[in-house]
């Protein structure tokens, strides 16, 4: 029988896999919107890597940082759908409507 | 050489030196601002990578636990933490002023509307 | 194990970096620096520093964030030039970071018990402060004790910033808002179109309070404290003026109302100071307070994390308010 | 007693990575922004309840659980209404849900 820490230990990998993918999308995008649901995403995994990470280290009792980034995430992601509304269509897709002066690297 | 040994520390060194080049090649002040965040999250990362024993615990004292982490650089960049995003803060507002004044928030660009600069 | 999700983490935060300075939407290097500090909130957890993990979730990724974001929402949204001297300043940057790794080797091995790092104050703060100071929670007894007036200092730092950011920017154009949105022919209630939200929303807000008061009052015995619950307590706010525009905000809590707010958790802080010395002890010496020093400590720390968590809460509002009232964020 | 509470605590944990696991390759390989935040929101949820549930197990009766509860809650509410602001949003900003997007690429 496996032990559950060793359990804990896998989860814990398998959502740093899952975090990094979620980095990749975004980093690549394309689409702003694709970026705020990775970021949104993200921060669900962190808060279950979190948790995780509390029980694997035997000190169950610091949940509460869980929760504020549960609450974080959810208030940034309210922000940037604030900062969204109002804005044309080719302010917020990014890789498909640049602005004309804008100088590429 | 144990690379778990350093890594810590060159890595921070790395953020810190990506900041330090953002800082500086960049001409958006927007831009900038997020340099400087990286540089001195940089800091609280190598600080706190200082204070961490190996098998260590968190220093909030509990029974059946003898080693706890060094708890000072948390105190130090706690604090730091907070002034830092309180420092940012300023730093937007200038920015915003700076908008408001010339129109534009890049260098060059202010550079060319303003000839006293 | 734990060195394994250190070395992941770092490594992610490295690529970030690197996203960071190679893209130029604004939108989207705010987004990656968000994720950026939730990874470096996640790695102080693995570093065992709970207090800092806190705040930096707090601070770094939800008010760093919505500042961001309404600045560029009220200036520009791209960034429209290239690097200025990339080669020099990449020169420059090899030369300071190559100075520095060659620092750490002298360096300690990270996590070396016997580091020197160790072996000054840190042992007494962990061996003594249950019997001089008294809370669980040591990273408060240093907070709020052995270093009080550190601590003190980076309060009136923070109270200061909040001064300086409402003295330049002000709340520019806010009572004309109304006026402005009547002119532009808006007249549609755009709340209709967030029902889900503002209902979810609603509910949440008390819950958030609380737990905000949750980790004011619980910081002695846990990760938490003022400065943690001051955010906290302020983000429900936020929330409430993200979604019911920013004049509903103001209209629960003004900005000078906040200004007061703030000076008088300055006030406090610095009050029992004075307290101390006319009751004969040195400033911010919590053992004079009372009877018992262990008591009196107990007191002065619950006076001026209530201090701290009041400051820190208004001057955030008061930034953020600064910051919406120039409209990056649709209110 | 305790080997059958490790074992279904264990059986969650890995369905909910398996869950999360399955979010993340659908954020990477799906065509466009609908298809792949149904991926990542409907995953999320079931992720974080089947992860939180098999920590609750773990702790029993205590303080633990009943944060991990609190946890769960919050992300339970906020994560769809997250999602469903961001779709919204990304509607009401010009994205369009295509209905077959594969025969577009």
């Amino acid at each position: 029988m496996i032990s559950i820490t060793s359990i804990y230990a896998g989860a814990c990998l398998a959502l740093l896999a899952i975090m990094g993918v979620t980095i990749t999308r975004a980093i690549l995008g394309p689409s702003a919107f694709d970026r705020v649901m990775a970021v949104n995403m993200f921060g669900t995994k962190t808060v279950l890597l979190l948790s995780l990470l509390g029980f694997l280290s035997g000190r169950p009792d610091f949940l509460d940082i869980s929760l504020v980034y549960a609450l974080v995430n959810f208030l940034s992601t309210i922000a940037i759908l604030r900062f969204f509304e109002g804005r044309t269509p080719a302010a917020t897709d990014n890789d498909t409507a640049d602005a004309p002066s804008t100088t590429e690297e | 050489m144990n690379i778990g040994a350093h890594y810590n520390y060159w890595v921070a060194i790395f953020l810190m030196m990506t900041g330090f080049y953002i800082v500086i090649t960049h001409g958006n002040l927007i831009k900038k601002l997020i340099g400087l965040n990286l540089f001195s999250t940089s800091v609280f990362i190598l600080y706190i990578s200082l204070g961490k024993v190996k098998g260590g615990s968190a220093p909030i004292a509990a029974p059946g636990i003898e080693v706890y982490s060094n708890p000072l650089p948390h105190v130090l960049i706690l604090t730091a933490i907070v002034v830092g995003v309180a420092t940012i803060a300023v730093g937007l507002a200038l920015v915003l002023l700076i908008y408001d004044r010339y129109g534009t928030i890049e260098e060059d660009e202010i550079r060319l509307k303003d000839d006293s600069l | 194990m734990d060195l394994v999700i250190d070395i992941v983490l770092l490594t992610f935060l490295g690529i970030i970096a690197l996203a960071i300075n190679r893209i130029d939407k604004l939108f989207c290097v705010i987004m990656l620096s968000g994720l950026y500090s939730l990874l470096c909130a996640s790695l102080f957890v693995t570093m065992d520093a709970v207090d800092v993990a806190f705040t930096e979730a707090a601070v770094g990724t939800g008010i760093a964030t919505v500042l961001l974001l309404s600045t560029i929402g009220a200036t520009d949204t791209h960034q429209r030039s290239a690097p200025h001297r990339p080669l020099l300043a990449l020169l420059v940057v090899c030369t300071t970071g190559a100075i520095l790794i060659y620092g750490t080797m002298d360096m300690p091995a990270f996590g070396d018990p016997e580091a020197p790092v160790h072996q000054h104050v840190a042992p007494r703060y962990l061996e003594e402060s249950q019997q001089e100071v008294g809370p669980p929670n040591i990273v408060t007894s240093i907070l709020g004790s052995y270093r009080g007036i550190d601590t003190l200092g980076e309060v009136v730092v923070i109270f200061t910033a909040g001064l300086s950011v409402v003295g330049l920017i002000g709340f520019r154009g806010m009572q004309k808002y109304g006026d402005r949105q009547r002119a532009a022919g808006i007249t549609k209630d755009d709340m209709d179109e967030h029902l889900v939200l503002r209902v979810v929303i609603k509910i949440f807000i008390p819950l958030i309070l609380l737990f905000a008061l949750y980790v004011q009052f619980h910081g002695d015995y846990g990760p938490g404290g003022g400065f943690q619950a001051g955010v906290i307590f302020a983000s429900g706010f936020i929330f409430y003026t993200l979604m019911f525009g920013l004049d509903k905000g103001m209209r629960v809590i003004a900005p000078r109302v906040l200004g007061y707010i703030g000076s008088l958790g300055v006030l406090l802080y610095g009050g029992v100071g004075i307290t101390t010395m006319l009751l004969g002890g040195n400033f911010l010496d919590y053992d004079v307070l009372m009877h018992d020093p262990l008591h009196g400590q107990h007191l002065g720390i619950f006076l001026i994390e209530l201090g701290i968590g009041i400051t820190v809460f208004s001057i955030m509002l008061l930034i953020f308010f600064a910051f919406s009232s120039r409209k990056g964020l649709r209110q | 007693m305790e080997s059958i509470l490790n074992f279904i605590s264990a059986l969650c944990i890995g369905l909910g990575v398996f869950l999360g696991i399955t979010g993340a390759v659908g954020i990477v390989r799906l065509p466009n922004f609908f298809t792949r935040l149904h991926a990542a929101s409907v995953t999320d949820s079931g992720c974080a309840f089947l992860i939180l549930s098999g920590l609750m197990l773990q702790s029993g009766f205590s303080i633990p659980t009943l944060k991990l509860l609190f946890i769960l809650v919050f992300l339970l509410i906020t994560s769809p209404t997250a999602s469903h602001a961001l779709a919204k949003t990304a509607l009401d900003c010009g994205a369009e849900p295509t209905p077959h997007p594969y025969e577009e690429r």
